[in-house]
């Protein structure tokens, strides 16, 4: 049996699989459905330092192969996020990664500061949303930003800190370089591909906020270029995710240069995908005569 | 709540465009509660998304549940639902949402309003306060004209009104067309229609001082409460979101008709 | 009967539709399967200034909802297509568009000079191929570049010019204002997207190029965003492609903005494809009230 | 060549992992000849690109087409493609590419080769030419393992030779191997395999001194020439290209054996 722990930026996984932020909650609503136990660790909806109603609706539109989504950051804010969700994530043997966002650096240092005291394993900073105007975008396509807010959340962070990048970019490496400059501990991509879906019956955009982010398997062709990409480009460890269905498409992510992965828009479809993700890829493991998962970690020729 | 493959038992066509499918689905069979809903999932992996479907009917004994749909248009995820046989799978989800809390209506006058599509829905309402009550209440279903659909199975369990778009059957016009022409009264109001229906609705019940309870729909995701997709406005904070929205798939489908902005 | 003709940059098409470079050779494979008098233009494969031997295979790789391709811009170059090629396509009562691609300014000049005389009715020029390592992607993603290479063409382009635009970039609006600026006569949106799949079995990749363009349904959302940002930014005409399968895709990208529109992977699942598009946008005019095409063009509220 | 919707008439499992089908196909079955393919498209708008397979049979009066095929994998469209029924409906392209030439062997001394999934097409080119010829060639066919399939049928138009990987029927290793343990010659080889086998069988040609005929295999789009996907490299300079590359889907998939690089 092939070991399947993973260390990401000093933190031990028991398994390299983890859920998209905004896909899975705070866990609580999945948790009837799938057994939190068994991920490496769960990524949290993204938290603002106070609650956010997020875009009008319609919010999701449904395309070939994947979906769009316009949530526009909704959340409680980081307090109830504190009270709420953390105590119920400790319950289970699982890794928590908090999701950060907001609309300005202070913003973002306001919801790291307020975890740095909390019981959480490491910060994923969301600089990549594309449906909120000031929801970090600005910082995510920028190298030269992405650097800067890297370096400030890190002088607050307690935790190590994740960049998720956006793949609305020219070069996803100059993006990943900028980060690791500004001493980001690991990156994880892709965030959503901006996205327009248009009824032609009413001739209205389909999400009220006009576009939305793409996401789900029409994605992960991109996703596993943009993972391999970065691994040319920096050292730090990556979270690959972006249209993973099962293991197969996480495998091939891994041998694309990503240290752990992230299943996302297929939790809407199969609950369970994360935990068969990670018994898939340790059956690929023994298959084929590996001893440990980080083997195959950039491991394509 | 449960995700699992379901069998087609039956599918029948009721009306223009209205069909209906039998499930074999007895988990979900055995927990669901009128206006509830699954989520189904299409055999066509380009589409993702599921189509949310309320629970007509269900029969925990037999694990059967009881479907019925409108077909939205050319090459639409349901247009490929009308076309599955019995016997083929197919994967769903539930039962999902809250549901009608029945025991409210214990003592109390009832009126249930149903519009197009939201009409299925009231039908399982129905059955279920006729089996809590032993009485009929009154129900007032809206159609577009006069191919109605399941309007002879309410007959078993309430007083029933219509009205259509067209006035080719019952009063021309609204569901309140119809219930002010009836002249009906009462202290709890259910329903579930098209949006502007909800609208009067609310009217008529502030105007006969009742109590009320409505459907919403929303697209959505998940289904469960994680993604967010589904909200709906709120007239206050709600209590999970800490915001004024709530999310239709897990704090809904049914609302205090007071508590959401319609 | 709503008409269906288009002016685009002064030449007048008898529909909307054309094909995409490369999916539709020059026309001849496909004469056979679909009627050519139904499009309103044939866009051609790349022509070069010499022939071309393209990548090593494979070269294409089949994903979710779409495809990659690492052709490479293989052809026969500009003097064969010139004696083969526009012979077999004027036997048609349907325009020529001719993509064009070069290695360096001067074999794009080489290839715009010597088809100055000939009889075809419009350029377009690739900036945007993802598959050659100097195949116009350099031109293709840094607008100062874009811009001066569209006013080098237009000096020497005695046709109209489209300059056809890559999604790999973090603006799309920039791109299509810097060629706009360059003397662009239109644009046209989207090439590949660059995407990768990875064989997990062997762990190599699937195309000998590591890398390919993906098409196909899969990019279709992101193909109408574009052609609406870049509608939203410029005032030249847009021929909009990506993922077009049928005439409510074709109708989608119109209503974002594009006054004409593309048919390319689609063509290989069902040759019929554009002239079942044209057939189906005339049936959606007269279905909807609108007396010409032009009237849906950017439509979307 | 046509697109068109074919019915399946017949599946059938023929050794593990390989499998028949009939397909009712009259336009197709009419034009086709021994070494050409046609375009699979799969059930599954997820997996667009066509599965080329080659025409194992064809009878152009009743219309049928006989295509054998392995599936190469789990969750491949292969493995998709053997789940389906009879009375179901596939879209093909077809027939496709440019097939044997027979009339080069009216006069010759045969030789055919045929290696794994490459053999079934050869059963149609062996039945051609002793339609044509009227006498027997000498086949080599080379199997994984005893689980031969096809090799009957092969009989009544062939003297048939056996190799098998792992010894356990026929000669133990190629279809070279077999073919020099029965000392056969020819002056027009023939052949169909994996890469490996093609450049033993050119090797073999030019021993005895044959001219060689193989069909050869890449990925493809479009299946008829557009999309310069499929090409091979070319000793010389191709007449359509201009480079030293041809297409396997247009120009071959059946080349000269002398003008492909293998
Ligand atoms: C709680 C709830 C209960 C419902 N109950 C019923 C019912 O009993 N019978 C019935 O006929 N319809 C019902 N609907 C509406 C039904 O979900 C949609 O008509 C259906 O999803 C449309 O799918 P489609 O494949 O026809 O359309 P498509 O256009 O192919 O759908 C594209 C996407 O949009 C979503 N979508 C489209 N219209 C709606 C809508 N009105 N509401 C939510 N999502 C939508 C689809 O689910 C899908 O994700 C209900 C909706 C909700 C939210
Ligand atoms: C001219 C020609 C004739 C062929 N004849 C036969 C035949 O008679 N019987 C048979 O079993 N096989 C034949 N093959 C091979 C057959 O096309 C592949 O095995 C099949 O396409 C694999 O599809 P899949 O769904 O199993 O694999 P997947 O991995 O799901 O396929 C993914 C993509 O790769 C392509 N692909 C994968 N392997 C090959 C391959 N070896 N050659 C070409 N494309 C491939 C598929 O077509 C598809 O586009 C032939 C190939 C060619 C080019
Ligand atoms: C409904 C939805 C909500 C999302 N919300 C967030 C979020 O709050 N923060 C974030 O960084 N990414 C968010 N994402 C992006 C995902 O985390 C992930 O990067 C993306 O969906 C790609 O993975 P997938 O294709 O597996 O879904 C969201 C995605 C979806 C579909
Ligand atoms: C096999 C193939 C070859 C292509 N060759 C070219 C080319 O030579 N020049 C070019 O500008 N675009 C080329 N493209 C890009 C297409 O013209 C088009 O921009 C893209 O495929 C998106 O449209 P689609 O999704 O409808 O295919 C090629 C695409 C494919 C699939
Ligand atoms: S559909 Fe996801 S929260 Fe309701
Ligand atoms: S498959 Fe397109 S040229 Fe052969």
């Amino acid at each position: 049996m092939a070991d399947m722990k993973i260390n990401i930026a000093g933190v031990e996984w028991k398994n390299p699989v983890t859920v998209c932020s905004g896909t899975f909650g705070s866990g609580m609503e999945y948790s009837e459905l799938t057994d939190i136990n068994r991920l490496g660790a769960v990524t949290t909806k993204g938290i603002a330092s106070v609650p956010w109603e997020g875009n009008e609706t319609p919010r999701i539109a449904e395309v070939c192969g994947g979906m769009l989504n316009a949530i526009g950051l909704q959340g409680p804010g980081v307090d109830v996020f504190i009270e709420r969700d953390i105590p119920f994530l400790k319950k289970y043997d699982t890794k928590i990664v908090v999701n950060v966002c907001g609309h300005s650096e202070d913003e973002y240092l306001e919801v790291v500061d307020r975890l740095a005291g909390e019981d959480v394993d490491m910060l994923e900073i969301n600089i990549s949303c594309p449906n909120v105007k000031e929801g970090g975008i600005a910082f995510g396509q920028n190298p030269s930003s992405a650097e800067h807010i890297t370096s400030l959340i890190k002088k607050h962070a307690k935790q190590p800190v994740i960049m998720k990048l956006s793949p609305n970019v020219t070069s996803i490496a100059d993006m990943a370089k900028a980060v690791e400059s500004g001493g980001a501990d690991a990156v994880s991509l892709i965030n959503t591909i901006t996205g327009m879906k248009i009824d032609i019956r009413t001739r209205r955009f389909a999400l009220a906020n006009k576009t939305g982010g793409m996401s789900g398997p029409a994605v992960h062709p991109v996703a596993v270029r943009m993972v391999y990409e970065t691994a040319q480009a920096v050292n730090i460890p990556i979270i690959g995710m972006g249209g993973i269905r099962n293991a197969e498409d996480a495998i091939e992510m891994m041998l694309a240069g990503a240290t752990a992965v992230s299943v996302g828009t297929e939790n809407f479809v199969n609950p369970k995908a994360a935990e068969e993700v990670a018994d898939g890829i340790e059956r690929y493991l023994d298959d084929n005569g590996f001893s440990s998962v980080s083997e195959i970690v950039g491991a394509v020729k | 709540m449960i995700k699992t493959k379901a069998k087609i038992l039956d599918c029948e066509k009721l009306a223009e465009g209205v069909f209906e499918m039998k499930l074999f689905a007895p988990e979900a069979a055995k927990e669901a509660r009128a206006g509830q809903f699954v989520n189904i999932y299409l055999p066509d992996k380009t589409r993702m998304l599921p189509r949310p479907i309320s629970i007509c009917g269900y029969d925990g004994e037999e694990g059967i549940l009881r479907l019925v749909y409108r077909v939205t248009g050319k090459g639409s995820g349901t247009e490929l639902l009308s076309t599955l046989k019995p016997e083929e799978n197919l994967d769903i989800l539930g039962p999902l949402g809250n549901g009608y809390d029945v025991s409210l209506a214990a003592d109390k006058e009832v009126l249930i309003f149903g519009g197009g599509i939201g009409i299925p829905p009231m039908l399982g309402l129905a059955k279920s306060l006729y089996a809590l009550r032993g009485k009929k209440c009154d129900v007032v279903l809206g159609y577009r004209n006069s191919e109605l659909f399941l309007e002879n199975e309410f007959r078993a369990y309430a007083n029933v009104h219509i009205s259509t778009d067209d006035g080719s059957f019952g009063v021309k016009g609204t569901v309140i067309d119809a219930a002010k022409d009836a002249g009906l009264t009462a202290n709890l109001v259910m329903a579930c229609g098209p949006g502007p229906m909800l609208r009067g609705v609310k009217s008529y019940t502030k105007e006969i001082g009742a109590k009320g309870f409505v459907s919403l729909e929303e697209r959505m995701a998940c289904g469960v409460g994680a993604c967010l997709g589904c909200v709906c406005k709120t007239t206050a904070v709600d209590e999970h979101s800490h915001v004024k929205n709530a999310r239709v798939c897990k704090d809904g489908p049914v609302f205090d008709i007071d508590f959401v902005e319609l």
